[in-house]
């Protein structure tokens, strides 16, 4: 008995006022405003990669290969980053691999997502034996082992992106599925599910009006850290060469090709080995500040541990702190 | 219930003009708005009132639990005379705590640790306060379960808190809060989770305990029929205050606050046949922006102009205060005549 | 506890199954060996012999007829590559991945769960900041990338350590590091926010509220509850790494791991050395599997094996 | 004094008789020995043979042994082990993988101790490069199951240990009957990535490395140059739409800058062929062709006059098996872009490139292939590539396979080797194939080391030097 | 208020709801792919009827099975034996589209308020999503004006429209459930612990809205609670259930004044009156052990353990529900 009564004014995500509050929220937090800028201009350069590449990223030039950086001797600012071994300018490359990065990353993640949404609704709505069936195969496809079966279906299918993005979505369809379960189940179990189907909601008015608004924001994160995942994934693949093949470019493949000629140009692996380290990042830096705000619980709690450092401070200097990195 | 004897005049604990605020992003929540308590050794006090009204808060200030967001403003709190907020105070409440003031809270689902057994979390205690060996904590947790009523003690001991049920759980509780024969014993609505039978097994367990050990008991609950059977001092939150303080059996019987009174007549009772309960309209004041004045105000048919002031924690009759510039004036009608059945 | 780990050998049991006719069915589509494995001046005939003594010229269901047989006694057939027993060749390099696994793993975990705990104590605090941001970035390097750096500064550059393959303790730092830094990452921010989650819990209180000291507190509840899903994170690298994903730092490394001999014999066709390596990793993930669960039995008193 | 040197792949097997494979090359090489060797220049002489070998009659040719050699496991070297040797690689039950270059052999007789008499199915001309390539084996110790991980040899080492998938290493066979070789111990060590192997190098780690790309030659301590066995070529089909017409698949040859493909995409490190695919070292090369000049005008108008502009062709190729293979498809397919044509690439993985590289039914417009020629002699250049219904070839020239035949039965040198010029010579006219570069192979080493490489690419260990 | 419906006294209604024999199975472990899953009885034999405009308040422990019976009501689970008729039809085993029309005549409402309203909704879409699943209007702008009625009703202020859950106190959230569930203008409303989580000021407003609804719409309660002094005030009848099974079931006062089943007493006896003179002078009851649990209900009568008055008898035979006086059901052997 005896619930708090706190009046609580915090809007829970979904609702009006949550998108204009985030911009508001994002300037709390310095790391999350990184991340989030540096995926603003990942998601331009893949749109408009074609446009702002100075050179076509594929064209060779036998005269001009393995030219440093325009900063070191013998560089020219033709070529910011330098050129690798065939001649070709490596910051065309950098900005060309966005794209592949982003393709990859974007579908497997829709095309897995999306398949372990449905199997998650509906081992989670179903329950009993189309569940346990469900759940059993999940558990199965979990204990197959990951990598080797993708090393051997791509060596069965041939490498490619459009192989690469299919068996990265095969393999990784679980995770969602399970999330997905776990959560329509808890939600199945909550009151005001359990009073929608009272009243009378058909299921499909129950799962998407009841329960999908629920997923959204779990989705989301989860999405956005698999893709990271992807995009190191392609990259770790392409290295392999199991992944993109040229004459495509991907950041990974960019770093094997420039990983024999680490001796005479480190630039070669250093600009797209940091390309895949700063998406990343951001990312992952995006996403905890993410993850963090659309929670109300952690939003709460990240104020109070910012509000309490102020007061820490405070003591010594009146100036406003800025909120923590926080996860 | 208690002897008065045992009752010395030096008070155990003292709380004084006590505030803690919290800091949410709604803004700064007045959990507590200047608290004052005290409670002698071997005195059973109880606090009553609604949720959010501030008793867990008070509990936990005492304990020096408030964490962030929350953090203690003004006030003091004092043990034996000697504070523990000031100088060497936090040092010394570190000391006391668990020793010689202990806490139950309300929830004995989770308020254990569910990897530990039982018997291990009692030993914890000894082991941290009196500097016993594991075989010597071991015997003393044997005692204590048998003290608190639990059957089988080397048997239960050994189990994890997920094999027990609820009574039996709080009893682990009980038995952890008196290990090191404490003199202050908190219960933060200890039988709030549990079954009227077994809620009635635990009071008359804290019941004994209290007398055979000397206990003082500060008993929080919203519940008055539990404050009617077990304590001598009744205090009465309401949004952040004490409004009433007195004598259980005087409090109950010529309540003087308004809110005490609603909150006597529209408790169901057991014994009564009335088919319409007296309900108190509205709903307590948010804490984030506390009204002026009596916070009481907004749903008191009895409030005057002069309420927006804040009434202090004056001496009503003998044995009685109350924060209300009209003390003791019914507000309201005596209960309705006895409405035949329904049909 | 008996008929739980049964069961549980069975569900294994289905799993190997499984993968056994997955690999079976894909390594038939895996280019020609005869082709693949022989020079490129060899004679049709040769080929064809080729293709004799591998079994490669009988019908798939009567290929599939002795592999299942051979199956129960372990036997993968002769690799094509090595010209030896391919479980020979297994047994060969597991010990060694096994062994990387272990020092990568290990690694991980000495660094991660003080460093976690750490930063779990203030949240928000520097110590926190500084955690999370390292582990952010040590979630963003890409292993190949790394294991590359490394071994042009710290081998090549400076000197220190060898720059690949197998052998002596100095042999294994680099790779090892390698190998854990993203793991030490996903561990000890897992460690940091599950300690933090169960700071917040009730039980807490009441370890506080008992007088505790709170080094007792962290340690001896709220780190010791964290132990559940700190296991399962461990686990899950574990069984990933022996799912092949150490192969990216054995191809940088040379060293002479699964993964690397995975990738081998991918290169090579060599079909039965392919089986073998996936049925042993398959056998290995379930084991580890239900280990994992006799562990969770032992830490979390409520978790029912039945 | 020591050295190691990094192969790229593991020998899966000591048994020098049974594989074909680099890694167990390499090895063996030092461990073993042949009837026959080459001088670095890649001249034939003898080697455990006494003398070169004498011609009885069409089918049969006669050994004289070196006396006084022993295998390190005290057998002696005999005609019995010679007997042993060819035996054992040709049984058919034996499947030995070297196969390839013995199909010629029957057997051997023993005439006496140190005479070994060998027998061809046919007339077999180039049976003493053969010989060049059968290493040989101890009498009774190489039945024995061991013989493959403990190997016995008459070479200037011997196996000291090896670990499985780490490294081998060989000391030296006291009982040597040459020369001493200066370096006593040997650690070959099996990495596969090139990048680790240079890393390996610049970190001191190792003292030799094999296929070093040309741009690190500057990088590198030290490096050394050969003429490689490996020849690039791009094999024209004589059937298919646009390369049917001869004037085309002239064009096609001349419209590549071979010069300029060696000197940026290899550094230097390549010569453009002459006109042929023959192995310049190899018997049986043309010296009077002319390498095909690079003349875009002149193909352009080829393609004009066939009325080809715009025509497609598909060059199927590979990626990643040769030096720069990738690179050179490419950049040769832009040449002839240059000169008109459309070009498609199918770069394909690796066993569907050998499905269509042999595929006898659909021969691809132009399929590329690195052709190596360990024998060197003209034989496996014109049976792969030359002769209607080799393995690769890509033409339906009767005569010019009856040619090949021929030649491989003729054991007059002067008439063998008039064939083979009419053979290069027609091919060369009908721009059958398009012969681009041929490689050398890069050495990197340590500071350290001193060596000249050999042309058949042999590691031979007892010709290095180390300086300490 | 408007004057009570004009209605036939109450025993002489024919119930709106009868439960015959019902008894309720969980599955205890979930079961493999293969297992079967193993069952717990957590309900047996359970009978009662509900007449319109009555309220049968049912008091039980915690785990008795109190939120198994409102679920089993309302066709939320299936049952492994007895019957259930509304209105006199019998609909044990209606489903699909026909139980969900059965579903406008019967509604819940919640013990939880802050968990049963979708946070995410309007109190409009809350309050009209029963008229809109049925057909009844479009949309929920559509139906403002109804809900409206309703929202007055129930006490709640009509600018509640536009806003969300979360603006609300509880009390005035359970309101917005109670408003939710009076939109299909259903006959039967089963409350579970709809007062429990509300503070005693703002319980007893709640309880008296019930009262003054069910006097204006002549809805009948399933009045679920494990305080027996709300009981007391709202139902007519009341039962008492203990470890799934009915033990007593009687008329109020009856059963207030009159206890039969020990367990009745002890429960009684067990509830502090806020009243230190009244609470001193009672004698008090207070039985030892524990709450059974459903996986391992004893055998016979489940009280026996804890019970004063066990024979051997009632470790061995169960009881039967047997009319002891007046409509006046106990289960127990000793009275
Ligand atoms: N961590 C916190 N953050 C913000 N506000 C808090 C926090 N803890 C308590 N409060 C506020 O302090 C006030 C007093 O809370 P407290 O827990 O003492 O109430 P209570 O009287 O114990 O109620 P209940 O009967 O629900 O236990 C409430 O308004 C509550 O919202
Ligand atoms: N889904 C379920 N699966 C298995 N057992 C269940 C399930 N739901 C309830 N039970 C068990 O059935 C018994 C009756 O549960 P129920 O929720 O009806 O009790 P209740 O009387 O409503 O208790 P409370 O007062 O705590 O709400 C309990 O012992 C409970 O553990
Ligand atoms: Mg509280
Ligand atoms: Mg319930
Ligand atoms: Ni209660």
């Amino acid at each position: 008995m005896a619930a708090s009564t706190t009046t609580s004014s915090t809007p829970s995500p979904g609702q009006p006022g949550a998108l204009r509050n985030f911009f508001t929220e994002l300037r709390y937090d310095k790391a999350g405003l990184f991340g989030f800028s540096v995926i603003v201009l990942l998601i331009l350069m893949a749109i408009f990669g074609p446009l702002i590449t100075p050179y076509d990223p594929a064209a060779q030039s036998v005269v001009a290969r393995l030219k440093p950086p325009a900063w070191l001797p013998g560089g020219s600012w033709a070529h910011i980053f330098g050129t690798d071994h065939l001649g070709r300018d490596v910051f065309s490359r950098v900005i060309a691999g966005a794209r592949i990065s982003l393709i990859a990353g974007v579908s497997v993640v829709l095309l897995a997502g999306a398949f372990g949404v449905l199997v998650g609704l509906v081992a989670g709505f179903r329950g009993g034996r189309t569940d346990s069936v469900l759940m059993r195969i999940v558990d199965i496809q979990v204990a197959f082992p990951g990598l080797l079966m993708i090393l051997l279906i791509v060596s069965v299918v041939g490498p490619g992106l459009v192989t690469m993005i299919v068996v990265l979505a095969i393999t990784n369809w679980m995770i969602y599925a399970r999330v997905v379960r776990g959560i329509v189940l808890s939600l199945r179990q909550t009151p005001y599910v359990e009073a929608a189907e009272m009243i009378g909601c058909k299921p499909g008015r129950v799962i998407f009006r009841h329960i999908l608004p629920n997923l959204t924001s779990p989705l989301l994160t989860l999405g956005i850290l698999e893709f990271t995942n992807v995009v190191l994934a392609e990259a770790a693949m392409s290295f392999l060469g199991l992944g993109v093949q040229p004459p495509a470019t991907s950041w990974g493949l960019d770093v094997a090709n420039g990983k024999d000629y680490i001796f005479v140009a480190w630039w070669l692996i250093t600009f797209p080995g940091m390309a895949i380290s700063i998406t990343v990042l951001s990312i992952n830096l995006f996403a905890n500040w993410m993850r963090v705000t659309t929670d109300p619980q952690e939003r709460e709690k990240r104020f109070a541990r910012a509000k309490a450092a102020e007061r820490r401070r405070g003591k010594r200097h009146d100036a406003p702190a800025p909120a923590p990195v926080e996860a | 219930m208690t002897t008065m004897d045992a009752i010395s005049d030096m008070p155990l604990l003292e709380v004084e003009r006590l505030c803690v605020e919290f800091d949410t992003r709604a803004g700064v929540v007045h959990g507590l708005r200047g608290v004052d308590l005290s409670i002698r050794r071997g005195e059973t006090l109880a606090i009553v009132g609604e949720s959010g009204s501030g008793k867990s808060v008070t509990a936990q200030a005492v304990m020096g639990l408030i964490d962030v967001p929350g953090r203690i403003v003004s006030g003091d709190i004092k043990w034996k005379g000697q504070s523990l907020l000031t100088g060497d105070g936090p040092k010394r409440a570190r000391e006391i705590r668990g020793k010689e003031v202990s806490l139950i809270f309300q929830d004995p689902m989770t308020s254990l640790n569910p990897l530990l057994t039982v018997g291990a979390q009692i030993a914890e205690v000894l082991q941290r306060h009196l500097g016993m060996t594991k075989t010597q904590a071991r015997t003393r947790v044997l005692e204590l379960l048998e003290a608190v009523g639990i059957p089988a003690p080397p048997r239960r001991a050994n189990q994890y808190p997920h094999e027990l049920s609820g009574g039996m759980r709080q009893r682990i509780m009980i038995a952890m809060a008196i290990a090191c024969e404490p003199q202050l014993l908190i219960a933060d609505e200890p039988t709030t989770a549990l079954d009227v039978t077994i809620q009635a097994q635990v009071l008359e367990l804290i019941a004994g305990l209290q007398e055979t050990l000397n206990l003082s008991v500060i008993l929080i609950t919203h519940d008055l029929g539990v404050v009617a059977g077990l304590c001598r001092r009744v205090a009465v939150m309401y949004a952040g205050r004490i409004v009433e303080m007195g004598l259980a059996d005087d409090l109950f019987e010529r309540p003087s606050h308004p809110y005490t009174q609603g909150l006597i007549r529209s408790t169901p009772r057991l014994d009564d046949r009335m088919n319409r309960l007296i309900a108190i309209e509205g709903s307590p004041p948010s804490l984030l922006s506390p009204p002026v004045g009596c916070s009481f105000r907004a749903r008191c048919p009895i409030a005057v102009e002069r309420c927006t002031e804040q009434p202090p924690l004056a001496v009503v009759h003998p044995g009685a205060s109350a924060a209300c510039w009209r003390p003791s004036v019914p507000a309201w009608q005596e209960s309705p005549p006895l409405e035949a059945a329904l049909t | 506890m008996g008929a739980f780990i049964l069961r549980r050998i069975f569900q294994g049991f289905l799993v190997v199954l499984g993968v056994t006719i997955v690999v079976f069915v894909a390594t038939r589509l895996v280019g020609d060996p005869a082709k693949v494995m022989l020079p490129l001046s060899a004679t049709d005939e040769q080929r064809a012999a080729f293709e004799h003594k591998f079994g490669l010229d009988r019908p798939i269901a009567d290929q599939f007829v002795t592999f299942v047989g051979d199956l129960a006694t372990f036997d993968f057939g002769e690799s094509m590559w090595q010209r030896r027993p391919a479980m020979d060749v297994v047994a060969g390099r597991l010990p060694n991945t096994l062994k990387l696994i272990a020092a990568g793993l290990g690694l991980a975990i000495i660094l991660a769960l003080p460093l976690g705990a750490i930063a779990a104590i203030r949240p928000g605090g520097i110590a926190d900041r500084i955690t999370v941001f390292g582990g952010l970035f040590g979630l963003s390097l890409p292993q190949f990338w790394l294991g590359l750096l490394l071994i042009m500064l710290v081998a090549v550059k400076w000197r220190l350590l060898p720059t690949s393959g197998y052998g002596g303790w100095q042999y294994f730092i680099l790779p090892a590091i390698t190998l854990a830094v993203p793991a030490t990452a996903r561990l000890m921010m897992l460690v940091r926010s599950s300690v933090i989650d169960e700071l917040n819990q009730q039980y807490v209180r009441t370890a506080r509220a008992k007088g505790l000291r709170f080094s007792q507190v962290l340690f001896g509840h709220a780190l010791r509850n964290a132990m559940v899903p700190f296991i399962t994170l461990a686990g899950w690298e574990f069984i990933s790494a022996l799912a092949g994903y150490t192969v990216v730092v054995e191809t940088v490394f040379a060293w002479p791991g699964l993964g690397l001999t995975a990738m081998q014999a991918i290169r090579h066709s060599d079909l039965f050395l392919l089986q073998a390596i996936v049925f042993t990793v398959a056998i290995g993930i379930v084991l580890v599997n239900i280990t994992l669960d006799v562990i969770y039995k032992l830490i979390d008193p409520r978790i029912k094996l039945a | 004094s020591q050295v190691t040197i990094a192969v790229g792949s593991e020998a899966s097997t000591l048994d020098p008789q049974k594989r074909d494979d680099g890694g167990e090359r390499a090895i063996n090489d030092n461990i073993y020995e042949t009837l026959m060797m080459r001088t670095p220049q890649g001249e034939l002489v003898p080697g455990l043979a006494a003398a070169p070998p004498t011609q009885i009659d069409a089918t049969t040719w006669e050994f004289k042994l070196r006396p006084g050699v022993k295998f390190t496991n005290g057998e002696p070297f005999n005609a019995d082990a010679v007997v042993v040797s060819v035996d054992r690689i040709i049984d058919p039950a034996f499947a030995s993988e070297q196969m390839s270059y013995f199909g010629t052999l029957t057997g051997a007789e023993k005439v006496d101790d140190l005479t070994v008499r060998i027998k061809t199915s046919g007339p077999d001309p180039i049976l003493p490069s053969r010989m060049y390539w059968m290493k040989m084996v101890p009498a009774k110790y190489s039945s024995d199951p061991k013989f493959a991980t403990e190997p016995a040899g008459t070479g200037p080492y011997k196996l000291a240990s090896w670990t499985r998938g780490q490294e081998v290493v060989l000391d030296q066979n006291p009982d040597y009957w040459g020369d001493k070789p200066t370096i006593d111990e040997v650690h070959f060590r099996f990495i596969g990535e090139p990048g680790t192997r240079m890393s390996g190098l610049m970190a001191g780690e190792l003292d030799v490395i094999t296929n070093l790309l040309p741009e690190f030659v500057s990088s590198v301590p030290k490096s050394a140059a050969v003429q490689g066995v490996e020849t690039a070529v791009i094999i024209l089909s004589t059937e298919n739409e646009a390369t049917k017409d001869e004037r085309v698949r002239k064009a096609l040859n001349l419209a590549i800058d071979r010069k300029a493909l060696a000197d940026s995409l290899y550094g230097g490190y390549a010569t453009p062929t002459k006109g042929q695919l023959v192995n310049p070292r190899a018997f049986g090369f043309n010296e009077a062709i002319e390498p095909y000049p690079y003349d875009p005008a002149q193909a352009k108008a080829l393609i004009k006059e066939a009325g080809a502009e715009g025509k497609t062709i598909t060059i199927v190729g590979e990626a990643g098996r040769w030096l720069k293979d990738r690179e050179l498809i490419e950049a040769v397919g832009s040449y002839w872009k240059d000169a008109g044509l459309n070009v498609e690439f199918k770069i394909e993985e690796f066993g569907e490139y050998l499905n269509q590289l042999f595929d006898k039914n659909h021969r691809p417009d132009a399929v590329f292939v690195v052709n190596s020629n360990e024998l060197l002699d003209a034989d496996r250049e014109t049976s792969f590539a030359y002769q209607a219904g080799g393995t690769a070839s890509s033409n339906k020239d009767e005569e010019m396979a009856e040619w090949v035949k021929q030649a491989r039965v003729e054991t007059d040198v002067a008439k063998r080797k008039e064939l083979y010029a009419k053979i290069t010579q027609k091919a060369h006219d009908n721009n059958y194939l398009v012969p681009l570069l041929n490689m050398q192979d890069i050495y990197g080493f340590s500071q350290r080391l001193d060596w000249a490489p050999r042309v058949d690419a042999k590691l031979m260990v007892k010709e290095m030097k180390v300086s300490e | 208020m408007s004057a009570a419906l004009s209605l036939p006294p109450l025993a002489d209604r024919e119930p709106v709801l009868s439960v015959r024999s019902m008894t309720v199975e969980y599955e205890a472990s979930r079961g493999g792919l293969w297992s079967k899953p193993s069952k717990v009885q957590a309900l047996r034999d359970i009978s009662f009827d509900i007449r319109p405009g009555e309220t049968l308040g049912l008091v039980g422990e915690s785990g008795s099975g109190k939120t198994t019976i409102g679920r089993a009501v309302l066709r939320r689970l299936d049952l492994a034996d007895g019957r259930i008729f509304f209105r006199g039809r019998d609909i044990t085993n209606v489903r699909g589209e026909e139980l969900r029309k059965l579903r406008r005549h019967m509604q819940l409402v919640f013990q939880d308020p802050y968990a049963s309203l979708n946070p995410r909704m309007r109190v409009l879409d809350i309050v009209a999503e029963p008229l809109i699943v049925y057909g009844i209007v479009k949309n929920a702008d559509e139906a403002r004006d109804e809900i409206g009625e309703l929202m007055r009703l129930v006490g709640l202020p009509r600018d509640a429209h536009d806003r969300y859950p979360h603006a609300f106190s509880g009390g005035q959230r359970q309101r917005i459930g109670i408003a939710r569930a009076l939109a299909l203008k259903p006959e039967l409303i089963v409350a579970d612990e709809p007062v429990s989580a509300l503070d005693v000021s703002v319980r007893a407003q709640v309880v008296n809205l019930l009262q003054d609804l069910q006097k204006e719409l002549g809805i009948a309660y399933l009045f679920i609670a494990h305080d027996l002094s709300v009981v007391r005030h709202i139902s007519h009848r009341v039962a008492i259930l203990h470890s799934g099974r009915l033990v007593e079931i009687a008329d109020r006062d009856a059963l207030y004044d009159n206890p039969q089943h020990p367990y009745t007493e002890a429960l009684l006896s067990a509830v502090p009156v806020p009243d230190p003179r009244t609470q001193r002078a009672r004698k008090r009851l207070i039985y030892r052990g524990d709450i059974p649990d459903v996986a391992h209900w004893p055998s016979g009568c489940h009280f026996h353990a804890r019970c004063p008055l066990a024979t051997e008898r009632c470790s061995l035979q169960v009881p039967l529900l047997i009319n002891k006086g007046e409509d006046h059901k106990v289960a127990c052997w000793h009275r």
